[in-house]
């Protein structure tokens, strides 16, 4: 099976599929309530990751950044850090400050750890003060990788290392993290989040960007740190729970520090899309709630039954493409091949460990250009409004990943879970239907003739 | 109409189902009754006239169900999809108006659209109000100068069988042979002879299937003047007479029109398929055969040739995968057994056909190639198709559209064979299409999904085949 | 305001926008558990309703008829009628059977009141099946009022003439009735009743589409009858019911049905679309309750207000056109005036005493051709996949009322409230950001030149 | 670069920053800081030549968060909207091998595309890795024989500012004057007169918007050689030196060039904008006044007078609808003054605008037109800007696209400036269509509907103005 997969590493990326991990830790901030995610790196790093969540979410997003200038680039940027955290600490009351690195101060080799020990040793008013820091040079990994590297430092640095004072857990409750990757949407979460809760659990979502990012217009004009996600305290509870279910492979480290530390179980969910991965969900909430799985579940699942009837005709045998990060492009593999479209090739951005067990024909760790030989070939086409603007309109493109700056509602739009499937199921065959060509060219023979050239008949015939 | 006009109709002598033990039809039983009615019928044939102002005169329920909702495709000017109608309303009704509206209404629509001609279909509540629309239409006609033609096919006359009928026949007593075709030009392919004149009724290029056909029969120099009724126009109905040969395919619904042709103008005709290797060979063979023409007959066998090995390699694959499936087939008896030999063709044993429209001369014939043992089913409905399925095993249903859901939540395979589908089957090329959705059906990978029963439940896979 | 409506009466309808009122009728039927709707007419009336709803629901709907044929039009369709009754009464369990007429049988005088009474009359082991008739003669009305007919119908023969013995109502429950138009989809009506729920309330939806054609797979593989639906005895217990909430105008008849004989007070909710109407649903719901409104359904509505801010650049200003049944009509109107886009003009089938309190410039009850003089105008247009053929590519359509047969998921629109108005609005923006033409055509000088005509510069310049 | 180049730029002699009392710029604020970076300022200016290849030479961040996601628009060959980059990993960045990589980014890109020309961007990895980009680009020249230049603008250099003055500078030095124009040709008006040639400098077409205007010069008779940037090609840039009239739009960030134009090649420039109907009409006076040319001078007042008359007229019902609104206006104090002018134009005055970037000179230029007590804005941030609309009750703030959440969640109308836009303001038409978008956002019904809390609590209502 490992043939499939080929890594290219030609010297030159045509068409970017990824972007940065500075971009995805970013993102990982904006689902920890009240905090702010700081960039270390020069003025532009910031600007650019936060143009670009800004068009995809439509929100604001408060980064701030080191301003690493000409100066600070030759004389290290360690002063830059220092006061920048100095500023947020004396200016706002976030509960936590997420410190990530960049190309630029990696290449300096900054030391942020030992940045910020130092920082709360010579502000001892701030000792208190929750900083996380994360590694996210932008030659390494993609917003995928470095949106769960953030969730990942949270775990550890204020579970493990105790910046957080962990509660005690009312008895009663039923407590379950959720770890999401960011391939999942505010509507993804909001829906895991009723399914745990239809069994009785208190479900924690790690990070939360269902009602921080969600789209909702706060009471507030303005906020320098995130508004909504998950909160500390919820966060300090996760050890306590009673399981983690994990959403995209890439949260398992994540995950797995509290299995290390605190005994935590992690149960992989895979992305949870298509019918047999909600099936094993809502097996586990059942097994691990041990009550029944109530009605309205169970009513979902024929509904979704329903749409692959549907839907068959037009999306079993179809020909089709992905171009996602390695989390999403498994879940919407498995949507297709339940309903048996041929996944010719998936495009993605990372070369992690379970790409050969991808439903699909080929997959390349590529950009969008490695799409480009196949989009002849395919009916339809998942990817960002990048992998719009290329195959459009010639081969319609399901919207899906990051970014999508060309449609309104990326947040609302519903991946997993029976209802996630059913919805993404009429989305692809809609754009079928739509995009559809009349399967035989008219052929009009060269003897027909015109009204013009008929004759009055003779009165014999 | 009059009812001895309809029971005539219903005797159709060209119609092996009047050598048979079923003449004319059963009245259908209320309350355990589906299918279309006749105006259904009438309109399903002339409607693909595509040039022509179709205008359905009643109230809204027989246009504002139905219009364009079909898979008929035409080239050109594609009138026909739009919804003309009387829209007759309570008033209308009440005080008499409605066949001073049906006048306004085709003044209306001459005014505007410039058609060609207009067909005026009677519904059920002008036929039973007794609007004469038959001088409504000559009175029309004089006046705009343009042919109008009553199509007087209520709902409730009978059958959409019947329907289709009582359209051929206006067809061919009120349209065939008010012009002449140009003279016959020479064959692209050898310009030393003339083209030979043809006709098709009963193809209705669903999807535009006859466009797969269409190609072949240029090649071997057949003029098309008209096809009824798909991607044809009005002008195009008026020279039907001055075909060398006509050809009935598939349906025996416009068999009528046929005999007509026959009678009035001595054209022969025989009865064909484009459903299958076989059958679209054995047609373009008829043509040949009918016109007695030698040089004929050669090109069209090394047509045949050719196209046969073409699509025969090309199927190979896709008959790999069918073969040894076992096929339920319902489409109401209409064209049965084209379906079957075509099924056949790519490995597929047909358990079960509808016969409920068929004559001993059908049976016989669906015996023959079905074998002796051929399950005929009398009766439709969803209950009963789906015992025989069950009890036969069948893998999948075939079937017009409004069973496809039948099968569906039965978690049986399904193809649409109607109408509606927007599939082209028709001709060496469509079998290769017929094969592919065979294929996407049957081996989808959603059966074990739809047939599984919730994890959390003990009991055994529901809609287990 | 009046003279902005004008009622189309000419002899030619050229693309029909309504259909019959038999057809609405049939489908108000599909709402009612456990039920069989026999249409009285030929089987070409049932047979075209039948594949008009297949189509558009992609369900399987039972309905039958009483095959009028030349004979009975002649001699009159009272046997037809009373043998399909005892045929359908012998063979299937039905709780209820609804009669409803057709133009033909209406022509021919029929009194089906009459002849059902004989036939119970004549079969006397019949005598207790619930038998509801209702008048949809073909000329008169649209598939609307043909629901509402249905529904009021039932209301009557079933409550008042007491066809159903009445249940006692257990004092804990707070029961509404809610009636819902044909405007109103599935999604539409479990969002309603999330509502109500939210408030402690018990809803009755009548009829209730939302578990009969919200696209399921049933385990049985066949049923004769509606499958799901509103329960007679929950029918039986609207008597009962606090209040009763409508949706659609068209509806307001049924309700007052029970406000005239059973003191249940009507209480008009518009469409239930827009903030407005949405905010006054749930005012009465915390006023009938008097209980606070739940934290979630304040979040929904500043996600509207955001969803409101974010479309508006693309909405407000935007010229518009609407061609759908006034219920649906009223409620676009609604979502598009509030957020400032100017409707030009609403194609409608019905004259109904609102459409002058729309709010549109214009109102034409007329047909589909009533609009082509101002799509080249128009921006956009909410209709049918009759109006989608019509004016597409052209001018997007977002798809919305009866006939949709050429998409996927009709029933899982969500139209009302204010996650409705919300996904409505994204996905007006959307269809007009996918439709984009660049403001400025490219202007390319006369003057400019190509590289091949550039020469070599002087060695002095 | 050396720090010596970064601080000559800074310096740029033309500029009238440098007469006041801010000279270069003062250096961020770490954790309270926003805007792009010099990187981002040079791709800007060059991007939009849109046959050239351009290779961002660095980690994914820098071309990964950013390609293809501005307003600008180009005719014909859009090569520009691929996102071209050597997508530095950690082992070309720990094994010393980003400068091979380039070499070979380059290579690819020459033989997949045949671009006239390359360009290369530095950014902050390979900068402080210490790649030599400006040898290899060098290399490559010789080697595949097209031009292939070196953009050194990495981020930390500084702002965006600065990146776009690196990014003219470089053109002026290393690409215009390479090739001569054809020789002029006549006039189409006027074909006993030649063409006038001129250029633009800090022009995107954002939107398109330059289509506006590009007709107007077109009917004066105006070559332009090239729009330094926007739809414009390589070739194009090569000929600026040929220009009669140089027109610096807007921007004072690519003074330097014209500066180097008039220095190297004697070219006259002004200082313009195409934003507002005065501002569009002086422009075309200056290019007029600059060649001292009567007989154009006569045609333009012609012209002028006309499309005067024209968009006077169009926009007299939306100025109905302005007039008397307040706007806060921050663009960062680059192209503030043309703004301010052309929204006086439609009857709203400016409360207060940022000047950020500005200079003694410029907030002169402001206070000129907005009077003694124009508010300026040194301090940009979200906070501020609310606080200063709230306090001087601002209608709507006009601002960049990153700060449009910023007044949308304060329930604030809002129009986009910046380059992120789809909307064209540019010229006389471009006056229609910015009336239009204010009218849009500030004539929105929806915003009693956003600044209404839920009638259920008792609070008066948020955001109200």
């Amino acid at each position: 099976m490992t043939n499939k997969v080929s890594v290219k590493r030609s010297a030159l990326v045509e068409q970017p599929l990824k972007t940065s991990a500075a971009t995805g830790a970013t993102l990982a901030c904006m689902g920890l309530d009240n905090s702010i995610p700081l960039m270390h790196g020069s003025q532009g790093c910031g600007a650019f990751a936060k143009v670009y969540l800004i068009q995809h979410y439509r929100e604001p997003i408060p980064l701030q950044n080191t301003a690493i200038d000409h100066i600070a680039a030759v004389m290290g940027g360690d002063d830059n850090l220092s006061s920048a955290l100095k500023l947020l600490c004396e200016k706002h009351q976030a509960a936590l400050i997420v410190v990530m690195t960049t190309g630029l101060t990696e290449m300096q080799g900054c030391d942020v750890v030992r940045v910020v020990r130092e920082f709360k040793t010579q502000h001892p008013q701030f000792s208190n003060k929750r900083i996380v820091s994360v590694n996210t040079p932008d030659f390494t990994g993609s917003m995928q990788s470095g949106f769960a590297s953030t969730i990942e430092a949270c775990m550890q640095q204020l579970l493990v290392e105790k910046q957080l004072s962990v509660p005690k857990l009312d008895s009663n409750i039923q407590q379950l993290n959720v770890f999401v990757s960011c391939a999942l949407t505010s509507a993804d979460l909001e829906l895991i989040a009723r399914y745990c809760e239809a069994f009785g659990f208190n479900p924690v979502l790690v990070p939360n960007l269902s009602d921080s990012l969600d789209g909702h217009l706060a009471d507030d004009d303005f906020s320098v740190t995130s508004t909504g996600g998950t909160g500390l305290s919820q966060l300090a509870s996760c050890i306590h729970s009673k399981a983690s279910l994990v959403f995209g492979e890439s949260m398992l480290p994540a995950a797995s520090v509290l299995e290390k530390h605190y005994q935590v179980p992690s149960l992989f969910m895979g992305t949870g899309m298509g019918m047999q991965q909600t099936d094993q969900l809502v097996m586990k909430l059942a097994e691990l709630s041990n009550k029944p799985v109530p009605q309205w579940i169970t009513r979902q699942r024929k509904r979704l039954q329903d749409a692959l009837l549907d839907s068959h005709f037009l999306l079993s045998d179809a020909k089709v493409a992905i171009a996602l990060e390695p989390d999403l492009a498994a879940g919407y593999c498995e949507v297709f091949s339940e309903v048996g479209a041929s996944v010719e090739r998936v495009v993605t951005t990372l070369n992690v460990t379970s790409l050969p067990q991808l439903k699909t024909n080929s997959v390349v760790v590529g950009d969008l250009s490695d799409l480009e030989l196949c989009v002849d070939e395919c009916e339809l086409i998942v990817g960002n409004t990048h992998c719009a603007n290329m195959c459009e309109p010639l081969t319609p493109v399901l919207r899906a990943g990051f970014p999508c700056h060309d449609r309104f509602g990326n947040s609302d739009i519903l991946q997993v879970g029976y209802e996630g499937a059913r919805q993404r199921l009429f989305a692809m065959a809609n754009l079928l239907k739509a995009s559809h060509q009349d399967e035989v060219p008219a052929h009009k023979s060269s003897y027909r003739f015109e009204p013009s050239s008929c004759t009055q008949p003779a009165l014999s015939s | 109409m009059k009812r001895s006009d309809i029971a005539e109709l219903l005797d159709e002598p060209a119609c092996e189902h009047n050598t048979g033990e079923k003449s004319g039809c059963a009245r259908p039983v209320p309350g355990a009754t589906a299918g279309g009615c006749s105006f259904d019928g009438a309109q399903i044939t002339l409607l693909p006239i595509a040039d022509v102002a179709h205008i359905v005169h009643g109230p809204i329920a027989c246009a504002g169900n139905s219009w364009n909702n079909r898979g008929t495709r035409a080239s050109g000017r594609n009138l026909f999809r739009l919804g003309f109608t009387t829209d007759l309303n309570e008033q209308d009704v009440i005080m008499g108006r409605a066949e001073k509206r049906l006048l306004h209404a085709i003044k209306t629509v001459i005014e505007k659209h410039s058609p060609p001609a207009v067909f005026v279909y009677v519904t059920c509540v002008p036929a039973l109000e007794g609007n004469d629309v038959e001088a409504i239409c000559k009175l029309a006609q004089s006046r705009w100068n343009i042919p109008v033609v009553a199509v007087d096919a209520a709902g409730f006359y009978g059958s959409k069988n019947l329907g289709n009928r009582i359209a051929g026949e206006v067809m061919v007593k009120q349209v065939v042979g008010t012009i002449d075709p140009p003279e016959k030009p020479f064959m692209r392919h050898d310009p030393t002879r003339r083209v030979n004149d043809i006709v098709l009724i009963g193809e209705y290029n669903i999807a535009g299937e006859f466009w797969h056909v269409s190609p072949l029969l240029e090649r071997l120099g057949y003029r098309v003047l008209s096809c009824m009724s798909g991607d044809t126009r009005f002008h195009e109905i008026q020279t039907m007479h001055q075909a060398d040969v006509a050809m009935v395919v598939c349906s025996r619904a416009q068999i009528n029109v046929a005999r007509m042709l026959k009678e009035r103008w001595n054209i022969p005709w025989f009865e064909g398929s484009f459903y299958g290797i076989e059958d679209t060979s054995a047609s373009l063979r008829s043509f040949a055969k009918l016109l007695d023409d030698p040089q004929v007959s050669r090109e069209t066998e090394v047509l045949i040739a050719q196209q046969e090995a073409l699509i025969r390699l090309q199927l190979q694959p896709y008959i790999e995968r069918l073969k040894g499936k076992k096929a339920l087939l319902y489409t109401g008896g209409v064209k049965s057994w084209s379906i079957v030999s075509a099924l056949q063709e790519l490995g597929i044993s047909v358990v079960a056909t509808g016969t409920k429209k068929s004559t001993a001369e059908d049976k016989a014939r669906i015996k023959q190639i079905m074998g002796e043992d051929a399950l005929m089913l009398d009766e439709g409905g969803a209950r009963n198709l789906l015992n025989v399925a069950q009890q036969h095993k069948a893998d999948l249903m075939i079937a017009g559209g409004r069973n496809m859901y039948t099968a569906l939540k039965a978690r049986l395979p399904f193809l649409d064979i109607n109408q509606e589908r927007e599939h082209a089957y028709a001709g060496y090329q469509g079998m290769l299409t017929f094969a592919k959705e065979l294929c996407r059906t049957l081996d989808s990978a959603i059966w074990p999904l739809v047939t599984s029963n919730p994890p959390w439940t003990s009991s055994a896979p529901v809609g287990e085949k």
